[in-house]
């Protein structure tokens, strides 16, 4: 510790090597991180990202390469051992136990005793320290993590990670679920450990907080490491073309000219979770959907799929009179709907692709004859939008994140729905991958179909949108033109109204 | 951020167990009554606790297994081996009852050793684990036995017959071993690792819980508290019997009283005291029966219907409290 | 892993999932091959198209149990009840022909009727009262054990007709070569195609997916309830056929069925079948039962007493999961 | 140390070691009991008595009508269910019983246990008890004895705290008749397999001692000892690989008759001839015979005896004397008696020697039409 000069990188991995399976996922990785620095890390989805940072926290073991801390090499057989040497981190996916507390998630595996015994006290006064450390008062160390809302359990995650009083510090999309003004939060939650002289490794496809955070980025393609640059001296557009090794023109498609007539409307529909709510769907339109964690989108998008149908109020399709029980009805009358939780709600991940993209025709539609002949148009369609698999009986669980959520794609165009909703169709999904769907969203509605997309993610909503409403406590609050601006759906989210352009 | 979410007292799911026990008990009593009978008189009660005590400290080891997300099939071959174990080691003899307690302590041990080292060393799943092993010591018990064996000294009786008022020893010995069980659940570490374990397997490991280690000591424990009840066995039978523990269905049983007390089947949510509540309730029913000279057949089937409505109601509270919780 | 090869009808197949990998039949083929050389050896004319004929109709009964648990399991449940089952179905036949030849063919279909309820009733409760089926089947299993008790006051009464028990015990006779082609295996043939071609099937496909994950689905448009309903009236179903040819071969018992659940559920691990559902297929489980019927002839063959055979089982069936399990990971 | 040692032993061997289980005095008691003449009236076995040695009950007499208990070990089989019902109607012959109060322990001995203290407490005047295992039961019957006259049937417990102990002669005596029977009608080195239902239960442990002890003295070759759980399936499996290792099998010992209609069944199925077989007396096995002509013997273990307690428990409540233990008759059905026993109108699993028929609600209780 006490090596006056240049100091040694906090975590430092040499030539790390991985494969799975027999199928290399990462070779000759590079990578270090110093105290108080940000050290961001780029790629496009399956380029191996996860995987290098499960390496770092000792989930996984490399196959080849090696890892120091603070200069001294150490081999880490799991996640206890990286926690004991410095390692925290912040997974991807979540990582919390719904039915336990917050306390007893951030506190799992290092439980303080007393006398033998847990001492829930210090743990929860602990907690309820972390929480006020981060401002998040709001949520309470007895809480039940599974009441809690999506961004809420970010602050968990966090709060876990921080707790480990970790040197060094993972972070993989920590903002992929939280809203842009959470972000905001994350930042000066970041700032503020770096000012303590923890190393962070910062994952994510937002080359903004790239941008914001950083000072120095690391580009991962294909399992290796194609530049590590200081941030000062990147662009956003020379970190794209280091990514997907190409060009990416313009970020967005061209939008919509005239609308078409309203496929999709409702009258005074509500739930339970839903104030009741007038809209209209129109075909040729995306209309994107904006508002806080938690302020009812996705309980929108999954009541016009019937999955908690509405409870109150009308919904018409093409003029009839509907309301989906469940989603089988609402695929049989035309809807598709691509969920936030990809691996949850999306995916039969130990099926292959091919079964996967044929998941919605076989089970909505099931038919004893002419199997053959759909199968050939969804392998079609899995070419069209460009799956990159090792084949279509590959398990899906083994395709990257982009990959994935095209295969559910592939899955709603072969029903050819004409009403779509989107919800978060871009989380987790790199630069090129995303471009390719917002191609494909666009290019529904260009075909007639009523496109809704939910997302947190105000360029995308903007860039995307040919009209936008936004939602607040299961109502909407309001709507606005396609080009609005980020402060007005963000006024209208939160409910401040001074700002709110006329 | 927005916040939600509505606090309220929480209704578990192993309070619905108590409840049932107790509307059982009224039902019960006011039948057995119009019968002509007592449910709660001095023989009935004791008998009731006494049949109560066995299972319940099966049931005790089995929660641990179920809330760790596994199950343990072998119990009773367990149950019949150390009983047999405890009654050959005594030999009618006071100077050996703790060379067998010890010796019962080492096999079951042991046996939950072997489980759990199959279950996540080589990665059987832990329904077929248990039940390869259980055939195993059932076949060497099959090969070795004919009938009961060993006899137990007078001494070591007591904890069979002996009574503090209307309540048998053995029944306090399981309230004693469930107060342990409550403990280590709830308040040691292990504990927390274990509902973490089943929880979510992965989302223990990653936090840093060696679950392999937990599921190895959950099945040492679940093993421990089988050869606890054969230790009760032998005293009460005075000899150990190969066929106690497959006869006395205490596998099947056994999880049916945990899954009865509101322990979730698929591991992470319950805990001991719905388990007694589920053990209790079994015994209430039993007891009924009885007393109402209830043809043994039917009886059976009463206990099928019982065991899936109970755990159809917890469901449904369940479902219907999403979605209030949804609706708030 | 991503191999830049554009998915298309150009990729097909380029990668099939792991051979030796959960849910993989190469394990239990490798088991079965070295128990049926085993067995030959020990036994040559076992090999004997008439023997061997007679051996698949000994092991028809288990095969079709073991087909039905596979639909069950698939999906991420179980079922406990089928052993139960058999015996009430067998017991009920009894009662009801009560000897009579005329009242066979009427029975056989009450017999597969009351099957295919207590599989719905199983699927039933398990989706609607979303009670988990280990329980539902337990209770039922309880259920039925004690309610044909009760109705036959304790041991079975009436007997089966020549007719009843010519299909688990008698066949085509006289075929040239084969000798006699028992009826079993000819309804073993029949049922195994039809649970490939289901697994084949739209069905089969939503059944996997509801098995690995019901959520996805669900928001699919898959009757995720219906689908498991179904495949609980599958065991069910299943489980009356398999009555029907235990009760032919050997006659009334109480004791016809005990146990099966267990028996089935190992061969449908054997197989390479995952608890928990999403992964394995129907023709592994079919052979984890021919495995374990093999076994326990050679078993027979080599000798080897009850008390130890049962030892012996459960080591041989720790042993083929571990090592398909191991294969699994590697 | 194997059990069934290899088919090319000597005629004789092939039985295995003797079992612990196998008590020679015990043995020896039994061989001699079956040619000793019963007393008491010959149309009623189960009054009948061998060797009778009377205990005197004087003591136990009070005035009725009495309240009767009895714990019973379970009815998970057709035998006990065909006992029970014998047992329920002998009580309604006598209508001095005021009460019969029963509890059924489900084959679990601690529940017996539990039981037993609850019928105590039910002010029952004598209790009977069929233990579920001799062993485990004994505490609890020396308990009972101290408050009330205590019966005990069926299989024993170890105390002579009881006032009586009935059952017919044993399981010693039944093994042998059949293996007798066997090596009288098979030809010397024939082949024989013995097949057994479980490993490890006392009374049928002891049927095959005896049966051991006679083919070990014989010029019978015992090709194989297999279990069949009592299951016909696994039977038939069992004697098809036997019938092809050995071309063939010439005879059938069992030590219970569940399963003998399906072991003769898998010779019928192979277009063989019958061997000579071992089986029980129950209608199936016995219309079997009659039907096929079969070269059988059925030993019995009569359920009759079922009746003996209910008429011991009013005897000594009345200070009558009783056989102390009450040995009862052990008939065997040979051809030449089978006729007085086929009964097509019973259930196929009903035990012939019930002595039963002279009962109130028979045939329709017992299942017959
Ligand atoms: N446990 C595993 N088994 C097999 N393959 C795996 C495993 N984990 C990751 N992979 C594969 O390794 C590759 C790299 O995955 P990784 O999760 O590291 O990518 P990533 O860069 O984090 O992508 P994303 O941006 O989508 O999160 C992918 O092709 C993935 O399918
Ligand atoms: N784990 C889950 N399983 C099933 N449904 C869920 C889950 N989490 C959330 N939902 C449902 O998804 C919706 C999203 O809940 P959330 O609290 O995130 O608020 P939301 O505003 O509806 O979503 P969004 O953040 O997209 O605006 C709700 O309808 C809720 O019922
Ligand atoms: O329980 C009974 C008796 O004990 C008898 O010895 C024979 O059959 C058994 O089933
Ligand atoms: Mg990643
Ligand atoms: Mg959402």
């Amino acid at each position: 510790m006490d090596s006056p000069e240049p100091p040694d990188a906090l975590l430092a991995m040499h030539d790390v090597g991985k494969s799975f399976y027999g199928v290399s996922v990462l070779s000759n990785v590079d990578i270090d991180v110093y105290p108080g620095e940000v050290h961001a890390v780029v790629g496009e989805n399956g380029a191996g990202k996860s995987t290098l940072m499960k390496i770092a926290s000792g989930v996984h073991q490399p196959d080849s390469g090696s890892l120091r801390i603070a200069g001294e090499p150490v081999v880490l057989h799991n996640p206890r051992e990286a926690q004991a040497a410095g390692v925290g981190i912040i997974h991807q996916e979540f990582n919390l136990l719904p039915e336990r507390t917050v306390a007893e998630n951030v506190f799992l595996g290092r439980e303080p005793t007393r006398r033998g015994l847990v001492d829930r006290r210090a743990m929860r006064a602990r907690t309820a320290e972390l929480l006020a450390s981060v401002g998040a008062e709001t949520v309470r160390p007895t809480d039940r993590v599974g009441q809690l809302g999506v961004a809420q359990q970010q602050v968990v995650e966090i709060v876990k990670a921080l707790s480990l009083d970790a040197r060094i510090l993972i972070m993989d999309e920590p903002t992929a679920a939280l809203a842009d003004h959470e972000v905001e939060l994350l930042y000066a939650l970041v700032r503020r450990l770096q000012a303590r002289g923890i190393g962070i490794l910062y994952v994510s496809h937002r080359l903004a907080e790239v941008f914001d955070l950083s000072s120095r980025i690391t580009v991962l393609k294909d399992g290796r490491r194609v530049v590590t640059v200081d941030t000062a001296d990147a662009t956003p557009e020379a970190l794209v073309r280091h990514m997907v090794g190409r060009e990416l023109a313009s970020y967005y498609p061209p939008k919509a000219g005239a609308p078409g007539a309203a496929l999709v409307t409702l009258a005074g529909a509500g739930n339970g979770r839903l104030r009741p709510i007038d809209l209209e769907l129109r075909s040729g339109e995306v209309l994107g959907v904006g508002g806080l964690q938690g302020s009812g989108r996705s309980a929108l998008a999954r009541a016009l799929f019937g999955v908690e149908s509405f409870t109150a109020g009308q919904m018409t399709l093409d003029g009839k009179p509907v309301r989906p029980r469940s989603p089988r009805q609402a695929v049989r009358a035309g809807i598709a709907y691509v969920t936030e939780d990809r691996k949850g709600e999306g995916l039969a991940l130990s099926q292959s692709v091919l079964d996967n993209a044929l998941l919605a025709s076989r089970a909505a539609t099931p038919r004893w004859f002419g199997g053959g002949a759909r199968t050939t148009s969804v392998r079609a369609l899995l070419a069209a939008v460009e799956v990159h698999a090792a084949g279509v009986d590959q398990e899906v669980r083994y395709l990257s994140g982009g990959n994935q959520q095209k295969v559910v794609l592939a899955r709603w165009l072969a029903m050819a729905p004409r009403v779509l909703l989107f919800d978060e169709p871009t989380r987790g999904i790199d630069v090129g991958a995303k471009a390719a769907i917002h191609e494909l969203i666009r290019d529904l509605a260009d075909k007639g179909a009523a496109v809704l997309m939910i997302s947190s993610e105000l360029p995308e909503l903007l860039g995307m949108s040919d009209r936008i409403v936004v939602m607040r406590d299961g109502a909407l609050a309001g709507e606005l033109p396609g080009d609005a601006s980020e402060e007005a759906v963000l006024s209208l989210a939160t409910g401040t109204p001074h700002e709110v352009p006329a | 951020m927005t916040t939600l979410t509505a606090r309220r007292p929480r209704i578990d799911s192993t309070n619905g167990v108590w409840l049932a026990l107790g509307m059982t008990l009224i039902i019960g009593g006011i039948l057995v009554a119009t019968d002509g009978g007592s449910l709660f008189g001095q023989n009935s009660t004791v008998s009731l606790l006494q049949r109560a005590a066995g299972l319940g400290i099966v049931a005790v080891g089995q929660t641990f297994a179920i809330l760790a997300g596994s199950l343990d099939l072998s119990v009773a071959y367990v149950i019949s081996l150390t009983s047999l174990i405890a009654a050959e080691t005594m030999a009618g003899s006071d100077g050996r009852v703790l060379p067998a307690i010890l010796a019962v302590v080492a096999v079951s041990g042991a046996i939950g050793l072997v489980n759990g080292l199959l279950i996540t060393k080589l990665r059987i799943n832990a329904f077929i684990a248990t039940l390869g092993v259980g055939l195993l010591i059932k076949g060497y018990l099959e090969q070795g036995y004919a009938g009961p064996a060993g006899s137990v000294p007078v001494s070591f009786q007591h904890l069979g017959y002996d009574r503090v008022g209307p309540v048998p020893v053995a029944f306090l010995l399981f309230i004693g071993v469930a107060a342990v069980a409550w403990v280590v659940i709830n308040r040691s570490r292990f504990g927390h690792h274990l509902i973490a374990t089943g929880g979510d397997l992965d989302v223990a490991r990653l936090s840093g819980v060696r679950t392999d280690w937990v599921l190895i000591r959950t099945h040492v424990i679940c093993s421990l508290c089988a050869g606890i009840a054969g230790l009760y066995l032998a005293s009460r039978l005075g000899a150990g019997a190969p066929r106690v523990g497959a006869e006395g269905g205490y596998d099947l049983e056994s999880i049916a009283a945990v899954v009865l007390g509101g322990t979730v089947l698929a591991g992470g949510k319950g805990g001991v005291a719905g388990t007694v509540g589920g053990v209790l309730l079994l015994a209430v029913i039993d007891g009924i029966f009885n007393q109402l000279a209830v043809d043994p057949f039917f009886k059976q089937v009463v206990r099928g219907v019982v065991i899936v409505a109970a755990v159809a109601i917890y469901a449904m509270r369940l479902r219907r409290k999403v979605v209030r919780k949804a609706a708030a | 892993m991503t191999v830049e090869a554009p998915t298309g009808p150009a990729a097909l197949g380029q990668s099939r999932r792991g051979r030796w990998g959960a849910g993989s039949i190469a394990p239990v083929v490798v088991i079965l091959v070295l128990l049926l050389v085993a067995v030959g050896i020990r036994q040559p004319d076992f090999y004997d198209p008439p023997a061997l004929l007679a051996f698949l109709k000994r092991a028809a009964p288990l095969i079709i149990l073991a087909a039905g648990q596979y639909f069950v399991i698939v999906a991420g449940d179980f079922d406990l009840s089928v052993g139960s089952l058999v015996t009430a179905e067998v017991v009920i036949a009894a009662r009801l022909i009560d000897g009579d030849p005329g009242a066979t063919w009427p029975v056989v279909a009450l017999v597969l009727g009351f099957g295919l309820l207590v599989g719905l009733v199983n699927g039933l409760v398990t989706t609607l009262l979303l009670v988990p089926s280990f329980i539902t089947t337990l209770g039922m299993y309880l259920i039925l054990v004690g309610a044909v008790y009760t109705w036959t006051g304790g041991s079975p009464r009436g007997a089966l007709s020549e007719e009843f028990r010519m299909l688990g015990r008698r066949g085509i006779e006289g075929v040239p070569w084969l000798g006699e082609i028992p009826y079993a295996v000819l309804i073993l043939l029949v049922l195994a195609g039809l649970a490939i071609l289901a697994m084949r099937s739209d069905f089969g496909k939503v059944l996997l997916a509801v098995g690995d994950n019901p959520r996805a689905a669900r928001l699919a448009g898959g009757r995720v309830a219906g689908v498991r309903t179904i495949a609980f009236v599958v065991s069910g179903g299943c489980a009356a056929v398999a009555a029907i040819l235990l009760g032919g071969f050997g006659g009334v018992s109480f004791q016809v069925g005990a146990g099966l659940e267990f028996t089935a559920i190992t061969a449908v691990v054997l197989g390479g079948v995952v608890l928990g559902g999403g992964r394995g297929s129907v023709v592994g489980a079919m052979l984890g039962a021919l495995t374990l019927q093999t076994l326990l002839t050679l078993l027979n063959l080599l000798g080897v007493a009850g008390a130890l055979a049962s030892a012996v089982q459960g080591l041989i069936i720790l042993a083929a999961v571990a090592i398909g399990g191991l294969r699994a990971r590697t | 140390t194997n059990p069934s040692a290899s088919a090319s032993a000597d005629a004789g061997a092939g039985t295995g070691e003797t079992s612990e289980f196998f008590v020679q005095a015990d043995y020896d008691n039994e061989i001699a009991l079956r040619t000793t003449s019963a007393t008491g009236p010959s149309d009623k076995p189960w009054e009948q008595a061998l060797n009778p040695q009377n205990a005197d009950t004087a003591k136990y007499k009070k005035a009725g009508p009495y309240n009767l208990c009895f714990s019973n070990a379970g009815v998970g089989n057709p035998w006990r269910q065909v006992g029970f019902k014998n047992m329920q109607a002998e009580v309604k012959l006598h209508p001095e019983i005021k009460s019969f109060q029963v509890a059924d322990a489900e084959s679990k001995d601690d529940k017996q246990i539990s039981d037993i203290t609850d019928l105590l407490g039910k002010g029952c005047d004598a209790l009977i008890v069929s233990p579920n295992t001799t062993a485990t039961l004994t505490p609890a019957v020396e308990q009972a004895c101290a408050k009330v006259p205590v019966i005990v049937f069926d299989r024993g417990v170890n105390t002579k705290c009881p006032v009586t102990f009935i059952n017919p002669i044993g399981g010693y005596a039944f093994g042998a008749a059949g293996a007798e029977f066997l090596i009288e009608k098979v030809k010397p080195g024939g082949n024989v397999l013995a097949l057994r239902i479980l490993p490890g239960v006392d009374v049928l442990e002891a049927r095959w001692g005896a049966a051991k002890v006679a083919f070990d003295k014989s010029q019978l070759k015992v090709v194989g000892v297999e279990f069949t759980d009592g299951d016909a399936a696994k039977t038939k499996t069992i004697v098809n690989n036997y019938i092809q290792r050995f071309g063939n099998i010439d005879g059938i010992w069992m030590d219970a008759g569940a399963t003998s209609v399906a072991a003769a069944e898998a010779f019928e199925d192979l277009g063989k001839p019958f061997p000579a077989i071992v089986g029980e007396d129950q209608q199936d096995f016995l219309r079997m015979w009659q039907d096929k002509k079969l070269t059988a013997v059925a030993p019995t273990y009569p359920t009759y005896q079922w009746r003996t307690p209910v008429i011991a428990a009013l005897k000594i409540l009345k200070g009558e004397q009783v056989p102390s233990p009450w040995k009862l008759p052990q008939p065997t059905i040979t051809d030449a008696n089978l006729s007085q026993y086929v009964d097509p109108s019973m259930p196929p699993l009903h035990y012939a020697m019930c002595g039963c028929s002279d009962l109130p609600g028979y045939p329709g209780d017992w299942g017959g039409k």
